[in-house]
This record gives C-alpha cells, structure tokens and sequence, in this order.
C-alpha cells in the first residue's frame, strides 16, 4: 500500500470550504484566518470572479500570490483594493443586504448553528479557557445572507448547549427566531465545514443536518464525534478528499507560511481503489 | 406621555455594565475644555500620556499594536503606570494582554482581542473584568458618540449571550414594527490613534483602511495623537480633501517615527515578527515582567527603546523591506 | 414586551406623510437586483434614465445644479417626461424648479430650495406638495437609509412646525430619561449623483465638500452616476484611499463633461452666470416653457445642448476662468 | 448739512453683526448669504483668528479677498480648508459642542427667538409668499450653543405668532422647554441683529430684549416696527452706524459683487454734530 495524500485537518476545511464559493458573489470575512485562505484558494483554482469585502474595511482587494506573511499585519493584503473605508461602512453594506455570504471560524456550535468563539468552562468571569471574542462574527452572521462556518469536527466542539453563544445562527430554531431577535429577514447559517464532513441546516426545522463525509471517514464516526444528533439526509454525498492541485496551490501560494499546518495530519493509503486513512499523528503546530 | 398615550415596548434588555451615555455631558466638556484656536499641539509622549490619560479612564485606541496602531503610547500609558483603565478593544491585538500585564487596565469592552494566559489568568484572579461587545458592535457605539446621540439602533447581537451581557436593549421599532436593537454610545475618556501625518495643530491624515478613527476621535473627549511625520500646515490646506481629522478635535500632537512597532505602517514598515515572537514566548513563558522590564520600563521613552533596543540597524531593515506602498504613499 | 413590561414613552409625533421605512425591503431589492460583479455599466443618459427612473419614484440626487450636481441627468429625467416624482430637495438650488416646471415631480422633502414663482404657483395649484425637512435632517435620513436601520435619534427638530409636519417622533431615550427624536429612515428607489471621475464598473471619485453622496449612494435602491471623466479601472485599484463609492452600489455610469453645466464643477469649470440669469429672467418672465424647449426640449442629448446651446467656445472660456484647482485636481 | 454716509440696511446688518463675533471661537455657517459675509468681514477687520465650518462640509477655510463671485458655487469659497468633509459630518461636530456660534438669516422672528424661513401666509400648502426652507438653520440653531439671528426690523417680521415656525429659540420661553423637546441643554439665541437695533434675550423669561438702538432711529421707532412689545433694557446703547472702513471693506472686499446692496438706502447727514437720517429711497437691487 502507498501513501497516496498526506494533509492537516484544517487544510481538509480550507479546501472543502473553497469549493463552496459561488462565482461572481460578493463574501465577508475577518481580518485573515482560514475563511480568508479558503477564499483566495477558491479564487486561484474555481471562482477567480468573487470578491470579498474585509471587516477593516478594505473593498475586493487583489492580494497576491504567494500570500504575504502575517497577513493581518500587512499592507499588501489590501492591496488593489476598489476603495478603502472603515469597519462601519462595510458593516452597513452587510446590513444593506450587498455581501452574500460570510464566511468564519468557529470554536463551538450548536444544532442551530450558533457559535462561540468567546470562552469555555462554565463562568464567563473564570474561563477555563478564553478566547479572542466575536470580534467580526456576530455581525457578519447576523447581516450576511448566508453563514458558513468552519470548525473542528469534536464532540468538544458540535455540542448541545454552548458555553457562551457569541454569535447567532437559528437561535432557538423557532421560525422568525432571528427576525425576532432584531435581525433581517431570511438570513442565517448555510453550511459547517469540517475536515471530514461538511452540514447543512433543515428548511422546516432549521436543525443541522449531514450532507456529506469523506470517504476515509462514515457517518457514524462522524455522528461519534457530536454531542447531539443532527439531521442526516437522504443520500449523504462523499467528500472527495483535497486534491494533489489543491494542497501544491494552497501550500505554495495561499499559505506559504504554514499557518494552516495545524491541527492533526491524515494521511491516506490507496487500499485497493479505495482511500482509507493512516494512522493520524499530531501535527507540528507553528506559532 | 403623549396625548395618544403611545409607547414603545421594550421586548428584553441586557444586564451587563457599560458606561451611561451623556451626549450632554460630552457637550459641556466639548464647550469648557477643547481648543477651537489653531495652537501648537507638539509635546512629549510622557506629557501627552501624564495630561491626558487619568486612572479610571475609559481609553479607545486605532487601529491595534498589529498595524497602524499607538504602540508607543500605550508603552508609556505602561511606563506611567495608569492604573483601573476601561479599554475598548475593538479589534485589538495584544495591546490588551501588554495593558493587563502592565496592570494598566480592569476591564475591556472586548470585541476580538489576541489572548493568551495573561490576560486568563488576569480574569481568574478577579483582577480584569471582560464585557462582550463585537468589532463592529463596538465601532458602532463609538459612532453613536460621534453622532452625539445616547444611542443607535442595531439588526445584530440581539438573541445571543453578547445581548444578554451588554448594555443592549431590544425594543419594537415604532416605523415597522419589528423588533430592532439598541446600544448605548460610548464616549471615551481618552483616545490615542496613531496617524500617518498631521501638522502642529492636529490635522491628521491616515492612509489605509481603518477601524473607526473618525469616529473614535469624534466620539472621545481627549484625543492624543501619535504621528509617523508632522507635516507644514500649509500642505494641509493644499489638500483638505485629504484630511482625516481636523485639529480641534485634537488634543496632543507625538511626534513618534515607528510609533506602531513592532507593528506596521503599510507602506512605510513592516511589522518586526521576531519581536512579536518575543513577545509570544515570554507570555507563554510566564516572562512579561521581563518583557515589559526590557521594552518599557528601563527605556526612558519610545526613541530610546527604538536606539537601545531596537537599534538602527533593524529600522532600516524593517524600512527597506516594506516594499509595498501603492496607495499610501505612491 | 418584556418581562419586566418596560415601555418608551412616546411624547409626541409629527403628522407628515413619509415613505415608511423598510429595510428589510431594500434588502431583498439589493439581493434581488444589484450586481457584485465587475460588469460595465457605462450607458447613455437615456438609456440610464429610462431604465432606473420610473415614474412615481423618490428621488435623490447630490449635489445640486449650482455645484457638482446632476444637471445633465436633471434635464434628462425633463426630457422623457417623468411623473409624479418624490424629491429629496437636500440644499438644492433651482433644481425642484426646474422639475416642477417640466411637469415631474408632485412632492419635495426640503431642506433648503431656490425658490420663485414656479413653485409657489404649482403649489396654489395643487400640483405640488411640499414636506418640509431641514437640509441636515433629510442628509441625516439618508444616513439611517445608508446604515440600513428604520430610524435614527435626532436632537433637533423638536417642538418645531418641522416637526410636527414631519415623521418624527419625540420619545424618552431610554439610557438619559431625556427627549429626543427619531427620523425616518429613507431609501430613495434612485440617486443622480454627478462624481469628477469614476471607472467603467462605477467605483468612483468625488473632489471637494459634498453634501451627502456616500449617503445617498448607499441608501438609494438605484444609483446613477454621471461622470467628467471616466478613467482605468487600474487607477481605482492603485489608489484605493481615493474612491467614494464602491462599484457594487452603481447601477449606470453616464460619461458627462460639463455635466453639471450651468452649475460648476470645482477645479474643472465655472459656472455659466448669464445662464443662471437667463434662467431667473425666465422665471419671473414666466417663460420656463420657453426656457426648458431651449435648453432640454429641443435637443437630443446633453452633449447635443453643449453643442447647439452652449458652444465649444463658451465651454472653454468656463474652462479656461476656472483657474482655482488647488485640492481638486492639483 | 452735508452728507456723512450712504449705506444699504443689508449692510448696516452686516457690520453690526461683524462687530459681536468673539475671536478664536468656530462659527458655523449657511453656504452663503449676509451671515457669511459678517463672519468674512470680521475676520477682515477685527477678528481674524475666528474660524467657521460651512453646511456643506468644509471646515475653517481662508476664502481670498475680493471674494470670488456666485460664492455658492464657486471652489474658491471652500478653499485652504483645513479639512473637506459633509454636511453629515459638520452637523455631528455642532451636535458634539465643537460649534460656538451659529450665524443665520430670518423671514420672521417672535419674541422667544423662533423663526420662520418656510412661508408667508396661513395656508403651508398655499403659501401667500414661499421661501427656501429651513435649509441647515434647525441643526444650527439647536446644536450650535449660541445662536445669531439677522434680519430686518419691520412689523410683518416682528411677529407675535409666526406664520410657520422653522426653526427653534426658546419655542414658548418656559423654562427647559427646548430640552423638552429633544435639544441639548444650555443652547439658544443669543442676539438678534437689524439695521437700526441688537436685540438679546432675558436670562429669566428667554423674551426679546432690546440692548442697542442706532442713533438716527429711536426705542419708540424700533418699538413701532414690532408686533410684539420686547423687554427694553435699562440702559439701552447707542449703535454706532457703519464706519467709513467697513462699508470699504465690505463693498470692495467681502462682497464686490455687490449682492448686499439690498434693502432700502439710508442716508445719514450730520446735523450739527449728531447723526440724522436723511429721507429714504428704495436700493437698486441685484438679482
């Protein structure tokens, strides 16, 4: 048997949450992070049309490849941009109904797509664990006509009640739950990606639901691996793992650094026709 | 009550604490403290810092330590040793982990900030208090105190935690009937925003995205300004169209050349990594007494710690190798 | 209503007609009808004005005839006898005059107007109606329409006759306990905004003091620009720090040098004094019919009036006489 | 007797209001018209540090003299700004404070300070005589902290009940009645200036208050052009008529094109020492 792919589990969520973009929509993410590499991924290898607006303010830049480091911290990451403005002005875009789709990382998210990226433990004030905030989320699931979200695939983390709800999905799931909460109507989450299984939410219950698993990986392992039980639809489709292309354009050009180089390695043997996946080794985790 | 007796009902209300709006207050302060003459703002950042920034303060800040941010004058709010500060960190970097090992500051109005196991630590000691707001949660309650109203209407952060812990309220929008949420403007104490250039009298220009530094400086009742380069007034009245701010918003001119480091300037310097992996290991290392010791403390002021600590040699390396100025200076 | 049962007490309320906010409709609009795409958008002014202007609509343009404004989008919307239009008459000049004589609008939100006898007759006529506003309040309702909110908080107004024609209200804010007003929003179904420069796609630049064009660019459904100069859309992309308007919020890009003529566009031309004179002298003489068949009626286009009304040699001397470009173009 | 000195009322009003501005205060201004042209005369002549923010966005410029003609549409009026922004913008820096002064012209007044710049007649929508609107004198005059009102003493513009009121003085004098209605606290009209008499306000009852009377006129003339009877103070001034200087300044410099020489000429004789006026004669008004 041989090696046929070797790659993180983060790097798997890039490239799934790459070939959701839509051609010619308009996206919204933070100030870097794997929401933004996926989207540069999508725009070197499927979608090169679509154009992100960034929570700094910075409107359709054209960043270039290979991606500067420390992109948060980079003049070239807004580079040939249409305009320059603030938070608040490409907040009020959001809420104008412009920007179709928002795109972020989540630490924990519940059946109705909620998420926190606050804390973990069971007092705000003395988290086991802290966390950078909502920072942009909130307003970006809260404004964008769709939310997709990217995390770990962790009893840890798809859990039935959040430590903290930072930001909003369907809420209680109710119908008009968010318009009654005070935000727009017809918005809300649309898919979680994972490393080994990408969820969508249930028109009529607005519960998430599986749509599709990898091939090295089932539906029970991924059920296995959640605190609730979500929806599972009719014909679960199989993931196809990232492909040589997409590892060689997202290492060389998207991340060259190696900032995605996280989380666990998945390597797969070609067992006869079939991918099935190696022993799993911790990744080296950079800074 | 109105002779039809209308009212407005308030659907649900956060509990969390927040500073009361007073568009009033801010107004009278406005009117007794802030200098409509064009006058020479110039001074030191320990002059700046000591006038401006009292213990208790509620102190905002643009960008962040990361890119165009005050990075010398949050070092000498540090050296000062400010103490009870209130810090908006509306994407914040680790200017609030630095402010926290300072004991600068016990509470943070946090929209996203870098953390760590200071800043952990700080909240589990019961000595910082965190209060959830988000980026744009927060750069909006700043432009609700630019606007100079008590507050503004808002379509998010209603029906999550952040709602419940804030000083938010959601009530039925008399126009439409639907519910619709409110925060209070904020009003900070103090503002330090880092600027590409201005002149003696405090007329700023910014290159770049920003966060919110209009807003911020409009909204704040002392704005202290951190400047790469002080520029002829004259080149200002050439350009108005390029003016950020203009002076009497403005209350202190720093002259600070590399005033965001180890961040950067775009188009003018890169941001210093192995500086912020310093900074990452001695956190982690559960060294930022000796951090702060070497980058603060036993440096008299910021072009001190730029000769001694950083020397000339690393400027014009991180000069040199800011390549890129498209847009902000070309 | 809240657990608690809290209410807002709404102390009084204006009895004006408004367009009721809806910023869940103007979201669904942007959703269903503007383009993200990076298409060109370059048209004729007829085609932009037949296309985006129908009758019956609320319309918003910036600045106005006398400075930077939409004149050759004005005489357009003349020209294909456009009906029953609501105008946002923000500091117009004679613009709401020059509607009303051709017939297309039926009611003003002012703020300010010149004011003659065409509109004084129209309203004892009946044909026209007027809902007084202030300049500052109606840029200010564009704001809330821009922010995508249905009101904002306003502390003037009240206790005025403004107010009480208005769809302001008067309530007690909830964080002071003081009054204050709230305005509705507007979203006005289309803006003429006359821009110094902008690319085919409509990611434009506007030059000098405006009143409110990236308000009203926001909050409008439809967004027409007519253009001086239509330049690369390289030069957008390497001075990001100079566009106003983002391409997604355009619909048309008309190219119009001297498209505010008789007005003036800082920097480029002056203003065409004799015809403003012509115009009063019209007005008063009441000879507006013979003045619109001269200079709208009668020509084919904005560039056939240039030619056959105006003429190459008067364009140059308003060229050549606007000799202050300093902050505009230099 | 010989002639002493010719001058338009417009004018008078001018100076009169050139000579109350404050240096180093910020005035906030209408986009031209005799409120400009007062503040340009001042800095001209007596106060040449005060700075003024125009309605359409432009803050402190240092328009050059001669004045350009068309001020409203002219780029030089916005010229050697220090700052280039909107009307949005410059109404939320009075809204903060930052604007001492507010200087503007009125249709009518009453005796709390109202006034009215909408109509003349009693019917909104069949108006005997309509005018420009309030344009940006309601922002200015409830956000600046003092607020300068100028216009002509004549009995239909003196009135005891407006016929339409635009924008606010102390609405009906009680005492926090414009905070009541939503305006900030400590702000309101501050004189009221004509070609004959400067009227203020009474710290007490907020009603009109005569403080200046021009020495060709009279309280009882002044009196005799007012609907309603102000408060007189105790010891009314006398206004010293325009000098030779400013009317200089003004014609030759602020407003060569002549757009004050409005309003009626009045002539002034000197009568053995004192000032007389000589019999009037309507102005050749310029469009």
């Amino acid at each position: 048997m041989t090696a046929a792919l070797t790659f993180t589990t983060n790097e798997a969520a890039i490239v799934y949450t790459s070939r959701l973009m839509e051609e010619d929509r308009l996206y919204f993410v933070a100030i870097g992070g794997p929401p933004l590499l996926a989207i540069l991924l999508a725009k070197q290898l499927r979608t090169p049309k679509i154009a992100y607006v960034v929570e700094d303010g910075t409107i359709a830049p054209e960043m270039p490849v290979p991606t500067p480091p420390f992109m948060v911290g980079a003049g070239l990451a807004s580079s040939r941009a249409v305009a320059w403005t603030d938070m608040n002005t490409v907040d009020f875009h959001a809420g104008l109904g412009y920007l179709d789709y928002g795109v972020l990382a989540a630490v924990q998210v519940d059946e109705y797509g909620n998420f926190n990226s606050t804390f973990l433990g069971d007092d705000f004030d003395r988290p086991a664990r802290r966390f950078g905030g909502p920072g942009g989320a909130t307003e970006i699931a809260s404004l964008c006509w769709r939310t997709i979200l990217m995390t770990r695939l962790e009893r840890r983390k798809f859990v039935k009640k959040l430590d903290f709800m930072s930001s909003p999905g369907f809420l209680d799931g109710s119908l008009g739950a968010r318009e009654r909460a005070g935000m727009p109507a017809e918005t809300g989450p649309y898919r979680v990606v994972t490393e080994r299984a990408v969820f969508g939410f249930d028109d009529e219950t607005r519960r998430m639901k599986l749509l599709a698993v990898a091939p090295w990986s089932s539906i029970d392992e991924v059920l296995g691996e959640m605190e609730f039980a979500p929806l599972v639809a009719a014909d679960v489709a199989p993931l196809d793992p990232p492909t040589e292309e997409e590892l060689a354009m997202l290492r060389a050009n998207i991340d060259p650094t190696g900032r995605t180089i996280s989380g666990d390695w998945i390597t797969l043997e070609d067992a006869g026709g079939t991918l099935r996946r190696a022993a799993a080794e911790p990744a080296t985790t950079n800074a | 009550m109105a002779p039809n007796g209308k009212t407005i009902a308030v659907l649900d209300e956060g509990v969390g604490a927040y500073r009361a709006p007073d568009p009033d207050g801010m107004r009278r302060f406005v009117r007794d403290h802030k200098d409509r003459r064009l006058v020479d703002k110039r001074m030191t950042e320990q002059d700046a810092v000591s006038r401006f920034v009292d213990d208790g303060a509620y102190v905002s800040y643009d960008t962040n330590v990361w890119r165009r941010g005050p990075s010398s004058l949050m070092r000498e709010v540090i050296r000062q040793r400010k103490r009870d500060l209130w810090l908006a960190a509306k994407f914040s970097a680790h200017d609030a982990t630095l402010l926290t090992a300072g004991g600068c500051i016990s509470k943070i109005d946090v929209g996203w900030m870098e953390v760590g196991r200071v800043i952990t630590e700080a909240m589990n000691a019961g000595r910082l208090k965190m209060y959830e707001w988000t980026n744009g949660a927060l750069a909006y309650r700043h432009l609700a105190g630019a606007l100079g109203v008590p507050f503004l209407p808002l379509r998010y952060v209603g029906g999550t935690d952040v709602f419940r812990n804030s000083g938010a309220k959601l009530i039925e929008d008399p126009y439409t009937g639907q519910a619709v949420c409110l925060v209070p403007a904020v009003n900070p104490d103090v503002a330090l925003i880092h600027v590409n250039q201005c002149d003696m009298y405090g007329n700023a220009r910014i290159f770049g995205p920003g966060l919110a530094p209009v807003e911020t400086a409009m909204a704040s009742k002392r704005v202290i300004l951190s400047t790469e380069e002080i520029i002829d007034s004259e080149e200002i009245r050439k350009h108005p169209g390029a003016t950020t701010l203009p002076y009497y918003l403005v209350d202190a001119v720093v002259h600070a050349p590399f005033g965001c480091y180890p961040g950067t300037v775009p188009g003018l310097y890169r941001a210093d990594l192995q500086h912020l992996m310093e900074f990452g290991v001695a956190q982690v290392q559960g060294k930022m007494d000796e951090y702060l010791e070497k980058w603060v403390f036993s440096v008299a002021s910021h072009t001190e710690m730029l000769e001694k600590r950083v020397g000339l040699e690393k400027l014009n390396v991180l000069r040199a190798e800011e390549t890129h100025t498209e847009g902000y200076y070309t």
